[in-house]
């Protein structure tokens, strides 16, 4: 089992650290990999000259490593590893990086979905858009509120069916 | 009562208004997280408008902690507005 | 809007499979791709030689680009890249590989899972392991059937509520 | 009535019993798909255990067909037993 959290302020690349996990692995026949990219365009249309990521102490890094924890326990997965970027990031560059491994693919796929409804409402950033005329605070959205709420429900479901 | 100065970390869009520290003065018993926020709102007005939007969480010594827990001079203070990765 | 679906005989590298596909996008800020291997053991514990797929003509690649048509029918994906090998392939190499992108990230991981459990279910591929003493075919199972019909059932609600 | 031989290709485990083509002789009316198994059967007892085993569809000119469809002298038929990719 492996559990590789990553807190970085350069950029990486995705590809590559898809490359190394998948180079980790014994005989697991499943990998999923989930990759955020900073964009160009504000949900207003208007154009972004970047993201600014910004973090508090151990605490941003403890979170992550917190949400990453509890995937392992609750999907069936072997492998899982999780980069977020902070600092300044441009439009096309990487935000995050998520892949697991299972020997079976809907563990490996719920792990990946899960962590980042996870990451997106509960990991420690502060994020926002810069823009010709300032800047504007991102915060969760309604969605990424309710992509949360579904793994509480479900866990409420299958604790009822103990 | 004696009194020390604590301060209180910022962060995100709680930085906008005066920066990303505050200083204030803790009564050595400690005070609840609500009632740190009230003083802050009233201490500092350009603060009214960030910590009155809700759902601000403090982290006391690097841990985020329930709005019950106390804050005592020399805790290492930061208040959190929502936070979003990803 | 690209929907690039490939059949080789020869190996390929996952990693620069979605190295490609990242460098192709726009301004998606979401990119999911599963990558499903040989595993070197068989369901009941028995190291497996190999993994052979059989095909035929060009009816399985059009299964494939049928498929990869309905996810970009169904989902807000903007891209997707589906290759799947053929012939024998060897603990640890790629079977198949997926990778869809999306302005936002739900698309994307509901459209790779739904590739996924197609691709399982109806790709036109037969598969054997081989094993020290012969070899053995191998059928989706009530499990794969069950992922696909998981699709069938939304797609009745989402009309439903039309 | 005049015959034509018609070759079908075996897929899969249907190749197991006795290799990847059986040769018939199809009316030149042609024959619905479950008929075509059922004189496969006859025909080729070996092919009995595979082509029992049900979920057999037929694919005719690289088209998968319903049972309904009709297969006749000339076509390039193919028997597909249960596929999975992936």
């Amino acid at each position: 089992m492996s559990c590789q959290v990553e807190l970085t302020e350069a950029g990486f690349d995705p590809a590559a650290r898809l490359a190394t996990f998948s180079a980790s692995l014994g005989d697991e026949g499943a990998v999923v990999s989930f990759t955020g990219r900073a964009r160009g365009k504000a949900k207003d249309g208007n154009a972004v000259g970047a993201l600014v990521l910004e973090t508090y102490r151990g605490v941003t890094l403890a979170s992550m490593q917190a949400i990453a924890g509890d995937a392992h326990e609750r999907f069936a997965i072997t492998h899982s590893h999780v980069v977020h970027r902070a600092g300044r990031i441009l439009p096309g560059e990487a935000i995050v990086f998520v892949a697991t491994a299972s020997p079976h693919r809907r563990a490996a796929f719920e792990a990946a979905d899960y962590l980042m409804d996870r990451l997106k409402t509960e990991a420690v950033f502060w994020k926002r858009e810069e823009h010709g005329d300032g800047a504007s605070w991102i915060e969760p959205t309604a969605q990424d509120q309710k992509d949360t709420v579904r793994w509480l429900q479900s866990e409420g479901e299958e604790n009822a069916r103990n | 009562m004696a009194v020390e100065t604590t301060r209180v970390e910022l962060c995100g869009r709680l930085a906008d208004a005066c920066g990303p520290f505050v200083d204030l003065t803790l009564p050595v018993e400690g005070l609840p997280v609500p009632e740190l926020i009230s003083i802050l709102r009233e201490r500092f007005p350009a603060l009214q408008d960030g910590l009155s939007k809700g759902r601000i969480r403090a982290c006391i010594n690097e841990t985020i902690v329930p709005n019950e827990a106390i804050i005592r001079p020399g805790d290492t203070v930061a208040l959190f507005p929502p936070v979003s990765g990803g």
